[in-house]
């Protein structure tokens, strides 16, 4: 598989760019693994990626239903953050972070990991206090964290509505500087390839049909390319995760709902930070190839379509031009839906399952982008080691009995609301 | 309706609501209805949305069970429902009634209400309108009315004269 | 927009309603004592591919709470009926 | 500069003359042209430099397919980039600017690119620029990121106005060409009221290009045009079909009109849909298939017929298609050299005679394989059966066949069909309801599309319920030939043979992505960015599929297309937000003495939707200095504020205290008629949803007040509770917070302040105790007191029909003068509810329960309340759980700050601590700096220190009873 860099670059181009070969082997499934990852979108690929590096388990399968990355990996807004307040989501989320901060080089893949900072505009009082909450928290935990005041936020994002007819004025903002954005496909490229490279088979058109079976006890899955004998099944197929689960009799607090994504024409740069607009549903990142990418609230209803309805692309370009009005003219260029396993609380569920032989990774929600790398690292030690690794005791499925909930924003079990 | 030239000549006056909300209990249909006619000197509208006109007051049924009675004058509405049929409240206070004058009123409303012009003829629309939740009537294709919370009256007004 | 036959206020699109989700899980009643039945009420989900029956309130109308029966995977709308007692 | 423009004919106004800029230079056009056109009549061929490479572009198309003409529109606030110059109206002024170039269109210093394509070859980037060091990227990033990008936005707010309408149909029809014209009439006459919609500012599509056919055309716009239940839409896309047959619109002005709005989107709920959208022609792929001059053969012929504009006098056409004929044909009699380069073996001999007759050279078997030339086209080689040969040329028509513009039918999922005999994708099986029409099914010739049309219209008003008879169509009177086109050979291995025109996706790079594994077309796509410019592949997916299918060995089916979304054409974010936006953006809620506080020097803030006083300027420069001389004026005399904005909901019924013991946590089956309660409701996990009061005014009928931001969630769940879970109770809930004023009367002086103002009302402590109900009238409306209190104060609010709030108001501060009576903010309010430790939105943040908040007694022996089960989990009644406390600041000189971290006092500041600070304020009683907060409850010392490290503070505070003042009450009850 030959490595990337600038002098490979120059002399495959000198070779007319003949000679590069497959990114990840197509591969044909075994009769048996030792770990089947069921999913090949980004957690599932970094889940089979870090299996090998970690903890030296090579014989793993990752079995994708279509073409790996096709799911949220490669649908989202790609914002990467670590600006959460709750403790076990800080610490996940910050160790996720700092696996960006070295992935391309550990991938061998330019990942194109941006951390061009995140502001979140506060409109009240009341809002500048919870963001100082945040803020705190996250300096209090090693993260780097600033507030800023409205001339502040002015100095660093002029265009946006600081004008008298802002029906929201700007008190000022949260700005985490070490967030930023990644290309999204090239995360699951880059999993894809380093995983494969390390002898992960990489099986795509391949959809899982049911789980096998020896008494309680998942022994591998049934899928349209044959029966796969495994001695542990990880679930990574957010959106899916309760169609899949059903079939292993696991029941489930997630519903999957919809969330868009928007981009427009390519323009030269014009919005160097990710912006998100604190008093409604809007965020914002300038793409490198110059698109306007930003999204807004849940669809709010139950779907399964990757597919978005006219109202919120109504409310997002309202509170887009709200917030910047000078994106008016800006030409919307595409907007696309992705299906998310929305938990109770918000919060993701890497879990142990009462089907032995079964793992779960799910319920990311809107926020499974950034946490990729993370989850991987941790959904592989699990399935390594079958013990639940320290960054993710509260993510277990038990919380929702015993009331120990990750729930961020406090929305309450209401899906749709969170 | 393609050319979006803006709308010329358009009225918007704000007035009182005088209005009362009859809830029937539905334990006793005939009685309420017998009450009702009684007051009111014509049965109530049957379905949601329908209006009966009678004596200076109008009838609206603005969900099961539910009737508005509106008029312009507070003591013209009828009131003194049992609270064995049902409850009675005076929401009088609570709500603006707006008029819009307009030859282009169809234009002004596909602006404002998501709501099939060819089907408001004759009925009462609840629908919201820039957020708010209104009732919205027609006298005439040049003359319609909205029934607006008092607190968005204002904001409504100005969206309708931005219109 | 999901187009809803308002049963009162005939086809609206969807965002003049309030959404509640899914309309099959049973709530207890409200003296009832048992975990299991409040446990599975708030929080167990069926979360069907395919149809699904559904709350929605019709709240910039009638605001009557309704129950949609809808397709997730399609958002077809098969029926729609008031949530409560038959309204009349 | 050469005049392309014909002496006559066309659809331009010759009489209407427009003068327009192009890059600083002046032309003139006719009304009826688009920019492209009038560009093109002005012998003006290059107009643009591509995305990556910048390599010299010209006008390819005459449509919304355009790839390459993108120009930037205005200046300023109104500077639109990226826009296609075939689909800009000609208008007098118009100011145009090329992009992606620098210093000059001509000299562009980035077409040096072109020499390094090897080396920024597909997906480079992914290979390199990792390092040295982890932030290596940003530097890199930096300038690809400047390099990248077309045109440029503008930085002002777009002074622009646009508007957003709803709209209904029972049968809309998407496009007016042949076969939508035939659709619409169809449907109009079956009775349907009908929505015919066009991109174009003239009807016709095709119909405009082909001489033969305008007096069809006339007559059937004539015939349109009298039928009274058929609209028109003209300058509109259908960018998007959403669920529920619903359509998004977006409607230009007209140019010439002085219209009101920029531009006009709709929402468009349709019964039946009939797609017309008809197909716009295929590329073909050779060497240098994208220089300036190279076109596609029936834009030539659009510029020829339509805008009397002959781009080119010797031509050299490659054709896959019968279509090419045709303009070959009108090219040579309009005086051009044409040879016709056919990649098919067999030709229609009809054809071929015709071409004798008309001087066109034909070429059976041939392939154009290379353009030369560089910013513009000289010469073609061309690979034939004889073997290569080269002409000379100034023009090159491209017809690679049809691609039908099936996008709309797609976007809800439907799966576009794959059709060998015309080597396209066609829409899939519809839903019920539509119907597809015209070249986007496949239809080769004007006639089959009317009759097509013609069926499908006159379905789409029977599915919507229409029937009526409908005449027979009325067929155009030409021949067309129609031969199934020739699949395109792809030239792989030839150098910069485009596929993707705008996004410099050449053959070469679909087949490095193959060799790399990215075999799926959304791989390709996402791996070479091809089909993701501003044309969204329009010219380029067939092609692309079937560079894939040819190197994967499968078939075209197989391959399939990636997926279409909507916008089907791109459309601004301001024409889709409307007038919604500054201060539109969402609706004011003004309680009725919204204006006398503005008019008395309130600071106004905004509350959600609601606007209220954050402070009077009477009693201070600003909000620091105000606050606390309102909170000692409320604590030493008295204090008027504004609650008009709690939720208010009137509970009526046999059955309302029944649901009112369920609802709340707390009891209230022995609430007394007369009586107030305070209570809790909790959400069925257990976690508090939202407090107030409730007064019982009779015996079945109950007055409710939310807070202010929960009101309608709390709304809308009493009537879920009602209308789903107890349907058998009798209580009918209603939202009154529009109906009443609210005001509350607060400190040692309310009660005379109430006695001087409701002289007919005894107030005195027995006839109105704390928690009391009484009624009255004022000025014909009716008033409510109920003695409540929020700031510890004896306090009153006072409710009355809101069409007297402002009267009552003015009248309770004209009668309260000699109490000194005075109106306060919400700022005031927060600190003097947080003196006396009454929990509010920053402590009930929707992880917090009773118990947490310190309430736990109000349900000691309740059950069968909402929330009474799951709030017993475990996790609630954790020893570590935090529950409110009060904080005293022990530092002079410091001040506590809500959101600080709160530790033990020998604990290492890290982590989450032990708890935080919810609320603070200056107690001017106290004399410090206090606050509420969440503290473990196993935390057991009685000082914490508060840590924030956003300002670099740490503050000693001490642990004490939330309730900071009068612990007995005293002054609430006296």
């Amino acid at each position: 598989m030959g490595s990337f860099s600038a002098f490979s670059l120059l002399r495959h181009a000198i070779g007319g760019n003949r000679h590069w070969q497959r990114h990840w082997r197509a591969a044909s499934p075994k009769p048996s693994y030792d770990v089947i990852v069921v999913g090949g979108g980004g957690h599932g690929l970094a889940t089979a990626f870090y299996l090998a590096e970690n903890h030296g388990i090579r014989n793993v399968a990752v079995i994708e239903k279509g073409y790996i990355g096709g799911g949220n990996v490669g649908r989202n807004t790609t914002v990467i953050r670590s600006n959460y307040l709750l403790d076990g989501n800080t610490q996940f989320y910050e160790f996720s972070m700092k696996l960006w901060e070295g992935l391309s080089a550990a991938l061998n893949f330019n990942v194109m990991f941006s951390q061009r900072g995140q502001i979140v505009t506060a409109h009240s009082a009341d809002q500048m206090d919870a963001f100082s909450h945040r803020a705190n928290i996250m300096r209090l935990n090693g993260i780097d964290a600033e507030i800023l005041g409205r001339d502040e936020v002015r100095r660093l994002v002029p265009y946006l509505d600081f004008s008298d007819t802002a029906r929201f004025p700007i008190h000022g903002a949260i700005l985490q500087g070490r967030a930023g954005t990644a290309r999204h496909d090239a995360v699951a490229w880059g999993y894809a390839r380093a995983a494969s490279g390390h002898g992960v088979d990489i099986i795509e058109n391949c959809e899982v049909i049911d789980f096998l079976r020896k008494g309680d006890r998942i022994v591998g899955v049934e899928t349209t390319r044959g029966r796969i004998g495994a001695e542990r099944v990880g679930l990574a197929v957010a959106g899916h995760t309760s169609v899949l689960s059903r079939k292993a009799g696991l029941e489930l607090p997630i519903e999957s709902h919809v969330l868009q994504a928007f981009v427009t024409e390519p323009v030269k740069p014009l919005v160097d930070h990710v912006v998100a607009y604190g008093a409604d549903h809007f965020y914002v990142s300038q793409s490198d190839k110059g698109g306007l990418v930003f999204g807004g609230n849940l669809d709010g209803y139950n779907s399964y379509a990757q597919r978005g309805n006219a109202g919120v692309l109504q409310e997002v370009c309202e509170a887009a031009v709200a917030l910047m009005p000078n994106i008016s003219r800006l030409r919307l260029l595409r907007h696309w839906g992705g299906i998310m396993d929305m938990t109770p609380d918000a919060s993701p569920i890497i879990s142990l399952t009462p089907v032995p032989g079964l793992y779960l990774n799910g319920g990311w929600c809107y926020g499974g982008f950034k946490a990729t790398p993370a989850s991987g690292w941790c959904f592989a030690h699990m399935l390594a080691t079958g013990e639940v690794h320290p960054l993710t005791r509260g993510y277990g499925l038990d919380r929702f009995r015993t009331g120990h909930t990750l729930d961020e924003a406090g929305a309450g079990p209401f899906a749709w609301l969170q | 309706m393609a050319d979006p030239t803006a709308i010329q000549g358009i009225t918007i006056t704000r007035s009182r609501c005088p209005l009362v909300q009859w809830q029937a209990w539905g334990d006793d249909d005939d009685g309420f209805a017998r009450f009702a006619a009684g007051r009111l000197g014509a049965s109530l509208p049957a379905e949601v949305g329908q209006i009966v006109k009678s004596d200076g007051v109008t009838a609206v049924k603005i969900a099961p069970r539910r009737f508005w009675l509106l008029a312009s004058d507070p003591d013209t509405v009828p009131r003194g429902l049992p609270g064995t049929l049902g409850a009675e409240l005076d929401l009088g206070e609570g709500r603006e009634r707006i008029d819009i004058r307009t030859p282009a009123l169809r234009d002004v409303l596909a602006r404002c209400l998501a709501v099939d012009w060819d089907r408001t003829q004759d009925r009462a629309v609840f629908a919201p309108l820039h957020r708010v939740p209104v009732m919205f009537t027609r006298g005439s294709t040049e003359h319609g009315t909205l029934v607006v919370p008092r607190t968005f009256a204002q904001s409504i007004a100005d969206w309708l004269e931005d219109c | 927009m999901l187009r809803i036959h308002c049963p009162c206020c005939g086809p609206r699109d969807h965002d003049e309603f309030r959404y509640a989700g899914d309309a099959s899980v049973v709530r207890p009643a409200h003296d009832d004592p048992d975990f299991e039945a409040w446990y599975r009420y708030v929080y167990v989900r069926a979360n069907p591919k395919g149809l699904h029956r559904e709350y929605w309130q019709h709240v910039h109308g009638c605001r009557q709470w309704l129950v949609v029966e809808r397709d997730t995977a399609t958002h077809t709308i098969h029926s729609v009926h008031f949530a409560g007692q038959q309204a009349s | 500069m050469t005049d392309n423009r014909l002496p006559s004919g066309g659809r331009i106004d010759r009489s209407l003359p427009v003068d327009f800029r192009f890059d600083g230079r002046s032309y003139a056009g006719f009304k009826g042209d688009t920019l492209a056109s009038a560009l093109l009549a002005n012998g003006v061929t290059l107009v643009g430099r591509s995305f990556k490479y910048h390599r010299p572009r010209g006008i390819i198309s005459a449509g919304i397919e355009e790839p390459n003409a993108l120009v930037t529109l205005g200046a300023g606030g109104r500077r639109e980039p990226n826009v296609p110059a075939t689909m800009v109206e000609l208008s007098p002024g118009l100011t145009a600017e090329s992009q992606n170039r620098w210093p000059s269109l001509g000299f562009d210093l980035q077409g040096i690119n072109g020499l390094f394509a090897p080396l920024l070859a597909s997906g480079f980037y992914y290979k390199t620029f990792m390092g040295p060091g982890r932030r290596a990227w940003m530097v890199y990033e930096h300038f690809i990121r400047k390099a990248a990008g077309l045109g440029m936005a503008a930085m002002e707010a777009d002074p622009d106005r646009y508007e957003t309408r709803h709209d209904f149909a029972d049968v809309v029809v998407v496009g007016a060409g042949p076969a939508g014209l035939a659709a619409a009439r169809a449907a109009a006459q079956a009775g349907a009221r009908v929505l015919l919609v066009e991109q174009d500012f003239e009807l016709g599509g095709q119909m405009l290009a082909e001489p033969r056919g305008q007096d069809w055309l006339a007559g059937m716009l004539a015939e349109l045009g009298s039928m009274p239940g058929l609209r028109l839409m003209r300058r509109t896309t259908a960018f998007g079909l959403y669920d529920g047959n619903t359509l998004g619109l977006l409607s230009h002005a007209d140019p010439g009109a002085k219209a009101a709005a920029r531009q006009v989107f709709t929402l468009l709920r349709a019964g039946g849909i009939v797609f017309a959208t008809g197909a716009v022609e295929r590329p073909m792929v050779f060497s240098n298939n994208d220089r300036p001059g190279v076109m596609l053969a029936s834009a030539i012929r659009t510029y020829l017929n339509r805008f009397a504009v002959l781009p080119g006098r010797k031509v050299v056409i490659g054709a896959a298609a019968d279509s090419a004929y045709r303009t070959a044909f009108d090219l040579a009699a309009n005086g051009a050299e044409v040879v016709l380069a056919d990649s098919r073996a067999e030709i229609d001999p009809q054809l071929l005679g015709q071409a004798v007759r008309s001087g066109v050279e034909v070429h059976a078997g041939t392939l154009i394989v290379k353009a030369t030339g560089a910013r513009g086209v000289r010469a073609v080689e061309l690979e034939g059966r004889s073997g290569p040969f080269r002409r000379q040329c100034d023009l090159v028509g491209m017809a690679g066949g049809w691609t039908p513009v099936l996008h709309l039918t797609s976007h809800l999922g439907v799966k576009p069909q794959y059709r060998q005999d015309i080597d396209a994708f066609i829409p899939g099986g519809l839903p019920t309801g539509q119907f597809a029409a015209g070249a986007v099914t496949g239809a080769a010739t004007a006639a089959e599309a009317v009759r097509q049309g013609h069926r499908a219209g006159s379905a789409a008003a029977a599915a919507a319920g229409y029937d009526r008879k409908v005449d027979a169509a009325v067929l155009p009177a030409f021949e067309e030939s129609g031969l199934p086109h020739a699949v395109q050979a792809l030239p792989f291995g030839r150098k910069k043979a485009f596929v993707d025109f705008q996004m410099d996706v050449s053959l070469d790079d679909i087949a490095l992505a193959q060799r790399e594994g990215y075999e799926s077309v959304e791989h390709l796509k996402r791996y070479t960015t091809l089909g993701m410019g501003t044309d969204q592949g329009k010219t380029s997916n067939v092609n692309a599929v079937r560079a894939m299918a040819a190197l994967r060995g499968t078939p075209m089916e197989a391959a399939g297309t990636t997926t279409f979304r909507p916008p089907y054409a791109p459309v601004a974010v301001g024409a889709i937000a409307g007038r919604a936006k500054g201060h539109h953006f969402r609706p004011f809620r003004r309680t009725p003495m919204h204006d006398w506080h503005v008019a008395n020097g309130a600071d106004m803030l905004e509350v959600g939707l609601w606007m209220r006083p954050w402070y009077f300027r009477s009693f201070g420069a600003d909000v620091d200095e105000a606050y606390v001389a309102e909170m000692r004026h409320v604590r030493s005399a008295a204090g008027l504020m504004d609650i008009s904005t709690l939720g208010k909901i009137a509970v009526e019924g046999p059955d309302a205290a029944t649901f009112l013991d369920r609802v709340y946590a707390n009891g209230f089956a022995s609430l007394k008629v007369g009586r107030a309660r305070y209570g809790v409701m909790l959400r069925d996990d257990g976690i508090v949803l939202d407090d107030g009061t409730t007064t019982r005014i009779a015996e079945n009928s109950y007055f409710m007040t939310t807070s202010t931001a929960k009101a309608a969630d709390v709304m809308s769940w009493l009537e879920f509770l009602l209308d789903v879970a107890w349907p058998e109770l009798r209580v009918s809930v209603t939202s009154v917070t529009d109906e009443w004023a609210g005001m509350s009367v607060a400190g040692p002086k309310s009660r005379a302040v109430l006695a001087a103002a409701f002289p007919a009302i005894d107030v005195s402590n027995e006839a109105l105790p704390h928690m009391g109900l009484v009624e009255g009238t004022f000025r014909g409306s009716r008033l409510r007191i109920v003695r409540l209190s929020y700031s510890g104060e004896r306090a009153y609010e006072i409710y009355v029909g809101a069409s007297q709030g402002l009267a009552a108001w003015e009248h309770l501060l004209a009668m309260g003068k000699d109490s000194d009576l005075r109106p306060y903010g919400v700022e005031a309010l927060g600190a003097l509810r947080i003196e006396k430790g009454h929990v509010a939105g920053p402590e009930i943040d929707g992880r917090t329960t009773l118990a947490d908040l310190g309430m736990a007694r109000m349900v000691a022996k309740r059950s069968g309340y909402i929330g009474a089960v799951l709030g017993q989990r475990p996790a609630f009644l954790a020893p570590d759980r935090q529950r409110v406390v009060g904080l005293e600041c022990a530092e002079s000189g410091k001040r506590l700050r809500g959101g600080a971290i709160l530790f033990a006092p020998d604990e290492a500041w890290q982590g989450h601590g032990r708890g935080r600070v919810t609320s603070t304020t200056f107690s001017p009683d106290i004399g410090k700096s206090i606050g509420l907060g969440l503290l473990a409850a196993d935390f057991a010392g009685d000082e914490v220190v508060a840590v924030y490290p956003m300002k670099n503070e740490v503050v000693r505070a001490r642990v004490v009873s939330p309730v900071f003042l009068d612990p007995m009450g005293e002054r609430m009850h006296g």
